[in-house]
């Protein structure tokens, strides 16, 4: 077994998120590849909460299809994963004793009755030990971590204490002995030691990893207000910045939190804020002065459903308009998009690198699965990022400093407070080199070129976009963020099967790279563009720029896709 | 206050972008009294950042020297905030409107002065939109006829902005008259060399727009604080902003006061977190090593 | 207020939507007195509106049969006066947390309470962000821990709710408790029988996310305002807010006065205008014939 | 002589465009057509401003192509406009005594100086007077209005007293009796008195015009925040509403008034805001929210140059992809975009109809050079105009109502506060039928096919696009918003040259009437998509939907397109 996907899902709050991330950390100790995949409810306590975990020996691609293996703690988890218990599976539930009162019978499912909240209660008298027992149960029946859990736990609730420890130790083994007595293994699924030897790995998720993007790429100054999915972006920043000296505030709204990285970035330092959705509405005007007044910095949304405040814990692909297209007047902007969590690291870097090198905003844009899950990740090589700091203004005693100068490639030499002879005003309004308000159709159509012809050099500049697959194909995929994995394992698995399928993987959504865009097109008889929201918004840009006509492939439930869903789609298109 | 002396004098301060205001006003006598400060102070063109959002008054950064940020309607103390929190070597005074300060971006003003954020805030008060012709702002008298307000406004009362910026904790509050720049350009002095938050509101007339409102108005309006006012009781600041004598504005300093100040906090948290500029990246890799 | 009489019991007020609050939760206290206030002012379903923002606080109304309006985080004020003005015979309940009226919708305040608009404010205090998991609010106590703050806030001050509202010009500022759901059932009630803008500060710990102010914490800090408290007094009723006994908190009305309602400013503003429901569209059009 | 155009240009408060007004008022009365240009300075005081009439004895399409005559309050507006005194222009000029200090001779150029300032301080011992003295001038030399002029002043200055009447008249005869004595006409410029008979008209604004429409709509509600150049909207509002016991506030900030509005209208009031670009930027999560909790209401979006605070006072139509794209989420809206004055009134009263009929947001885009320009219309019939209200709940007893009921067309009877029965929480939520939050998969699928279901219906119910010319083209032209005139008059000239040209004049411009679109479309060789902004928003939009791929033709100096322009275009399309 290469691979295996375990689900477990229950009622927010019964510890469902922290036992996950215990297995999944310890299942990287023991050299496995790890990628979970986690479902919250909107409220605070109550509501069906999921975390999945799919393990593998080799590097995973997405959160795949479906699950082998589903732990119920509940009713209500049984009743929402009961479509996808599909023969073939595994189910362990708490039963007897627990919330799920009769035994579950499915065809061609292997079932395996766990009584973890009796166990917990009665033999350990501690119920939040529940899923403890229910770990122990998994990582025995599929020769998952085992030692490396006992070992982790030892090293995690050390400080706490030997006697929690032991309770946990003693939770882990009840589990393990309740199975070991009552079954024998009937089901396939057994997973194993991954290969420890020369792994430099670390387990992340993807807003950490966005924030750990913006340390090495010299981040210094952090403003947010809290938002889901995205506050653990800041979360983490927040005990990270002061380390360096950085600064971090938490702002009374996001028109707040953005003005002060304006202002930040005027003053030299590097400056971001993070955001879902509505957060990013908010800062709409202000993005344009950033824009208009060409200041540096990047923001990051976190994406979530909507419109409004729509479905604050669920997956969605909907503010790509708004991102390329949002605010008044004619904006320029630079959007990226992550694929994946070593890629969220990665983006962070570039948007930095993207804003200074060329004095834009620079709006980096995860998901909420994205943003939730965490991966084991080969460890960053801080040697191999190019760290870009703007162009600064050097006093040259006798010309006047011209902030807004009209250069060859549009990029003016930036001064900042403290340089002598460098005073400018930074300005919303159209003006002329100087930053002196200027109305004029020659200055209004110089600096919008000037804004915009930056963008030109950005398409050549940012590398191209992967092309997976080669020579003629029947469909070529495009799509963007945390998607492009799931279509890379779709692809992949299309191209075993012997079908003539390509795909593109753009990182950067905006400015598009149409050269390499039209060269991909020119390659395929189809291009599909599968998305997570309504209106097929990438689709829309790509015809938009481009003039390539795409078959739309929007779902838009709250859920990613999975890869059988896109191969599925692509033998449909062919 | 933190910048370094230099010996300019008031007209060094002065840009050569054209005055945009109306002649006869009042925003004139305010530029003169910053001018005036800036000099007496000894604040140094390059590290002194003037702020503003949007309207008549906030195109007074353009008129001075120094570096500058003509941010948007409602948004300059966030900004300044920002600026000041980046590089708090930096002096950072914010200019504004009535509307700009205490309508559009009235959100930002409490939790800049609660935060004690070390900065100072000048308000030119004319108690009207001056830039968009003529409404009613929220300082304005109830009852004020505007253009969107061919009746009068229905605000049975205004913002009084001694009394806000009192209760949100600003740990300096000052009044002045744009028409007596000399003792304005001593409370503005003041209110810059003070360590923190401070605020000073400064009636500044608005010819074109407000007929009621006027220099002749306010021109023996303007009275001393009494000289037993205890600066440092922030209940008996209140009365006094909340109750002058009637048809009299009291002038001067309100209230005064120390408390630690954001930066400082600021500096207390890095501190504990034994901050470190050239802490090795490798360092916070590391933390999510398994 | 302006609902007419039913016969309706507290639990008559409750919707059939599950309650997603934590076990133990101050806002249940919330509901609790606030269903009993509605059904001692036999308010009805139908003509009362409630409007919140968004947090966990903002949740409640759709614990009740009433309308409502669960709109956006920081906009219930707005959006409740705009319910109000467009049918002024609706009873206008807002309710919010501490983030939510006084954060990101602190802009709004000062201007809904100056204007004296007709609603009543039912703000839950939490000095904590309970929705987004516990990052420090606005009244949270300077150097909170919270997830944005590991380091403990910066913030010198945090945000009175009383003393803001109070200089903001509420005509009805009280506190209340949620363990006290009897005491505070009966200030609801009062704030919602005032004319104008009434706001009510309740202390509504969240157990989930805040350690520190929690119902055991509070339990006996509560002691009502002296006998002698001159409820009239703006300037006596700031001094309880900022300065109550050291450890303890008021509870009761601070402060409360009659002043012309937006509502009623407004109805004059038509009266001078000859306001007439069916006036002929053509004399509109005819007022731009040549 | 049946079209003529003559520009005034000075200094910023020196009366031009009370002059101006003046004129087109009495021009109007005169039985000519009028269509007026303003331009101002961003600042209050100083600064170039321009004021243009166009008279006509027919209907006026647009702006026109230049000036036949200018007039030069000092040397700052001969500077400006030296480049359009072409060969047969004429120039009055304020010489001697006047801020120009040099005679001015062009080739081809019929120059009248006439020493305004001179006359107004010395002769009239008040400077005020000048612009009067122009008028006087202008309208002796071009036959324009000469006696509805002084009628005019008569009435206008009559509640001021007699003495100012005298002032203004004898200001009059004194810049008619200088052209007089001094000057024999040797430009072929004459208007003339246009058709009286029979014409019932009113002259307006565009601004007015939305705010008279939204009345003729029975809008009751407007709150708003002053924006440049939005604000007389409201301000007309701010009179007009009272009158019919409607509500006017004034808002703190742009969140406020439109949050107001949302509240406005669940209550049951036909409710709008009026604002710029800055505005609307500001106000996109609430427009979502509106889209979310299907709350009808109406925004006017009078655009200006941008982005951030831009150019507050010039000409741009570039808010279109943020009123169309804007917003985090899948967010369906109508956009309506007005061509000219009467138009505004038209569809400002649409507007309301389509919000009330879809319980959607609508947002009419017009522009500042339009919100400003007053014309000469055909008065409203009000009869003309048919007024939808809301779909109403009505209480049946028994079934519980259900707020988002699915129903065929995607729109659910709506009940109000005060409707026994009708109780339900307008939320921002993903929501069951009921308004329960709810975050399904299904609920979400089903409301989003709802909300933007509605948007298909709305593309069939609202007039088609009118076709300009017939047959089979090489060019033809679609465009949107108050370019729509101008491309009228150019395709008018441009078949008049014999040349194969049609034109599209679509108003709807969110959701595309795309068979239109392409129906017209398969009738052209070329499709041409002229527009002022920078990025060619509608062609990127026309493409992105409908897969035709125009040539785009942006401008973006912030002044509108003369009908030249276009056809030359047109031509060099050919
Ligand atoms: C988001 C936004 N809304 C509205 C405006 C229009 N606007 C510009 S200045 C101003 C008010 C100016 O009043 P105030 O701040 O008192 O300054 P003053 O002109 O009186 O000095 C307004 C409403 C804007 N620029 N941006
Ligand atoms: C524009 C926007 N920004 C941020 C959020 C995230 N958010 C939801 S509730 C909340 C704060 C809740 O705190 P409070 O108002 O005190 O309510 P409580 O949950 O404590 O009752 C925040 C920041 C949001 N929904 N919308
Ligand atoms: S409009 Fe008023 S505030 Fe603005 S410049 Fe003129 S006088 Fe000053
Ligand atoms: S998180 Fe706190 S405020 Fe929210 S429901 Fe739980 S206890 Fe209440
Ligand atoms: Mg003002
Ligand atoms: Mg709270």
């Amino acid at each position: 077994m290469s691979d295996l996907i375990i689900r477990i899902g229950g009622e927010g709050g019964e510890g469902i998120i922290s036992a996950g991330d215990m297995v999944a950390e310890a299942a990287c100790r023991s050299g496995l590849e790890v990628l979970t995949f986690k479902t919250f409810p909107a409220e605070i306590r109550g509501g069906y909460a999921m975390y999945q975990i799919r393990f593998s020996k080799d590097k995973i691609l997405s959160e795949g299809t479906g699950f082998q293996v589903f732990c119920a703690f509940n009713q209500e988890a049984l009743d929402k994963n009961k479509k996808e218990l599909i023969p073939g599976t595994v189910l362990i539930y708490d039963f007897p004793g627990g919330d799920i009162e009769q035994e579950v019978k499915m065809d061609g499912v292997v079932t395996y009755p766990l009584p973890m909240s009796k166990i917990a209660k009665k033999d350990l008298d501690m119920y939040r030990a529940k899923n403890m027992v229910a770990l122990g149960a998994l990582s025995y029946m599929f020769d998952i971590a085992k030692e490396d859990l006992k070992e982790l736990i030892r090293q995690k609730f050390g400080k706490k204490g030997q006697a929690v420890v032991d309770t946990n130790l003693k939770a882990i083994e009840s589990g393990e002995n309740y199975m070991k007595e009552n079954y024998k293994k009937t089901d396939p699924y057994t997973m194993g030691l991954g290969n420890k030897t020369g792994k430099d790995v670390i387990i992340i998720s993807g807003n950490e990893a966005a924030g750990l993007g913006a340390m090495i790429a010299g981040c210094n100054f952090l403003s947010a207000y809290p938002i889901t999915p995205a506050t653990e972006v800041a979360n983490y920043m927040s005990s990270a910045l002061p380390k360096r000296d950085g600064t971090l505030v938490q702002a009374e709204d996001e028109m707040a939190s953005l003005a002060q990285v304006l202002g930040a970035s005027y003053a030299g330092a590097k400056a971001m804020t993070s955001t879902s959705g509505p957060g990013l509405s908010l800062m709409q005007e202000l993005l344009g002065y950033a824009s208009m007044a060409e200041l540096p910095c990047v923001i990051v949304d976190v994406q979530r459903g909507g419109p409004s405040t729509g479905l604050p814990t669920k997956h969605e692909q909907s503010d790509l308009f708004m991102a390329v297209h949002g605010g008044h007047g004619d904006a320029s902007r630079i959007v990226l998009s992550a694929e994946n969590v070593a890629d969220a690291i990665d983006l962070a870097v570039d948007a930095f690198n993207l804003a200074e090198k060329y004095q834009i905003p620079v709006i980096l844009l995860t998901d909420g699965s994205l943003g939730f899950r965490t991966e084991s990740v080969a460890r960053p090589d801080p040697k191999k990022y190019k760290i870009i700091n703007r162009d600064r203004y050097k006093p040259n005693g006798s010309d006047k400093y011209l902030r807004y100068k009209l250069t060859e490639n549009g990029i003016s030499p930036m001064s900042q407070p403290g340089d002598p002879g460098g005073a400018y005003i930074s300005t919303g309004l159209e003006h002329a080199e100087s930053s002196a308000p200027s109305f004029t159709p020659e200055d209004h159509n110089r600096m919008l070129d000037k804004r915009f012809g930056k963008l030109k050099d950005v398409v050549d500049f940012y590398p191209a976009p992967e092309v997976q697959g080669e020579g003629q194909a029947d469909v070529g995929v495009i799509s963007w963020g945390s998607t492009l994995g799931t279509v890379r394992e779709a692809v992949n698995m299309a191209r075993k099967e012997g079908l003539k399928v390509k795909a593109l993987h753009p990182k950067l959504v905006w400015p598009l790279q149409e050269k390499q865009i039209l060269a991909f097109a020119a390659t395929c008889k189809k291009i599909l563009v599968p998305e997570v929201n309504k209106q097929g918004q990438f689709a829309e840009i790509l015809r938009g720029k481009t003039g390539i006509n795409p078959i739309s492939y929007p779902i838009y439930g709250g859920l990613p896709f999975s890869p059988k869903q896109i191969l599925e789609k692509i033998k449909e298109a062919m | 206050m933190t910048a370094t002396a230099e010996t300019l004098k008031a007209k060094d301060y002065k840009s050569d972008i054209r005055v945009v205001w109306c002649p006869g006003c009042g925003d004139y006598g305010v530029l003169n009294a910053v001018q005036n400060a800036f000099a007496a102070l000894k604040l140094t063109i390059d590290n002194t950042v003037c702020v503003s959002g949007i309207g008549c008054s906030s195109r007074l950064p353009y008129f001075l020297k120094t570096y500058g940020f003509h941010s948007l309607h409602g948004r300059s103390l966030p900004v300044a905030s920002g600026v000041k929190l980046a590089n708090p070597n930096l002096e950072v005074v914010v200019f504004g409107g009535d509307g700009d300060l205490f309508s559009i971006g009235g959100g930002h003003f409490p939790h800049v002065a609660r935060k004690n954020t070390d900065l100072t805030c000048v308000m030119m008060d004319n108690h009207v939109y001056g830039l968009t012709k003529g409404q009613a702002s929220p300082t304005s008298t109830p009852g004020t006829v505007g253009t969107l307000t061919p009746f009068g406004t229905p605000d049975p009362a205004a913002v009084n902005p001694l009394a806000y910026s009192l209760t949100y904790g600003a740990t300096f509050v000052a009044q002045g008259f744009s028409g007596d720049p000399k003792g304005l350009s001593q409370t503005v002095q003041q209110a810059i060399s003070h360590k923190g938050f401070s605020f000073v509101n400064i009636i500044s007339p608005c010819l074109t727009f407000n007929k009621v409102d006027t220099f002749d108005f306010f021109k023996d309006s303007f009275i001393d604080l009494p000289a037993d006012h205890d600066k440092s009781n922030l209940v008996s600041a209140l009365d006094k902003a909340v109750n002058p004598p009637a048809g009299k504005l009291y002038s001067g300093i309100f209230f005064e006061t120390q408390r630690p100040t954001l930066v400082e906090n600021l500096k207390k948290i890095n501190q504990k977190a034994k901050a470190d500029k050239n802490r090795d990246i490798n360092t916070f890799i590391d933390e999510f090593k398994i």
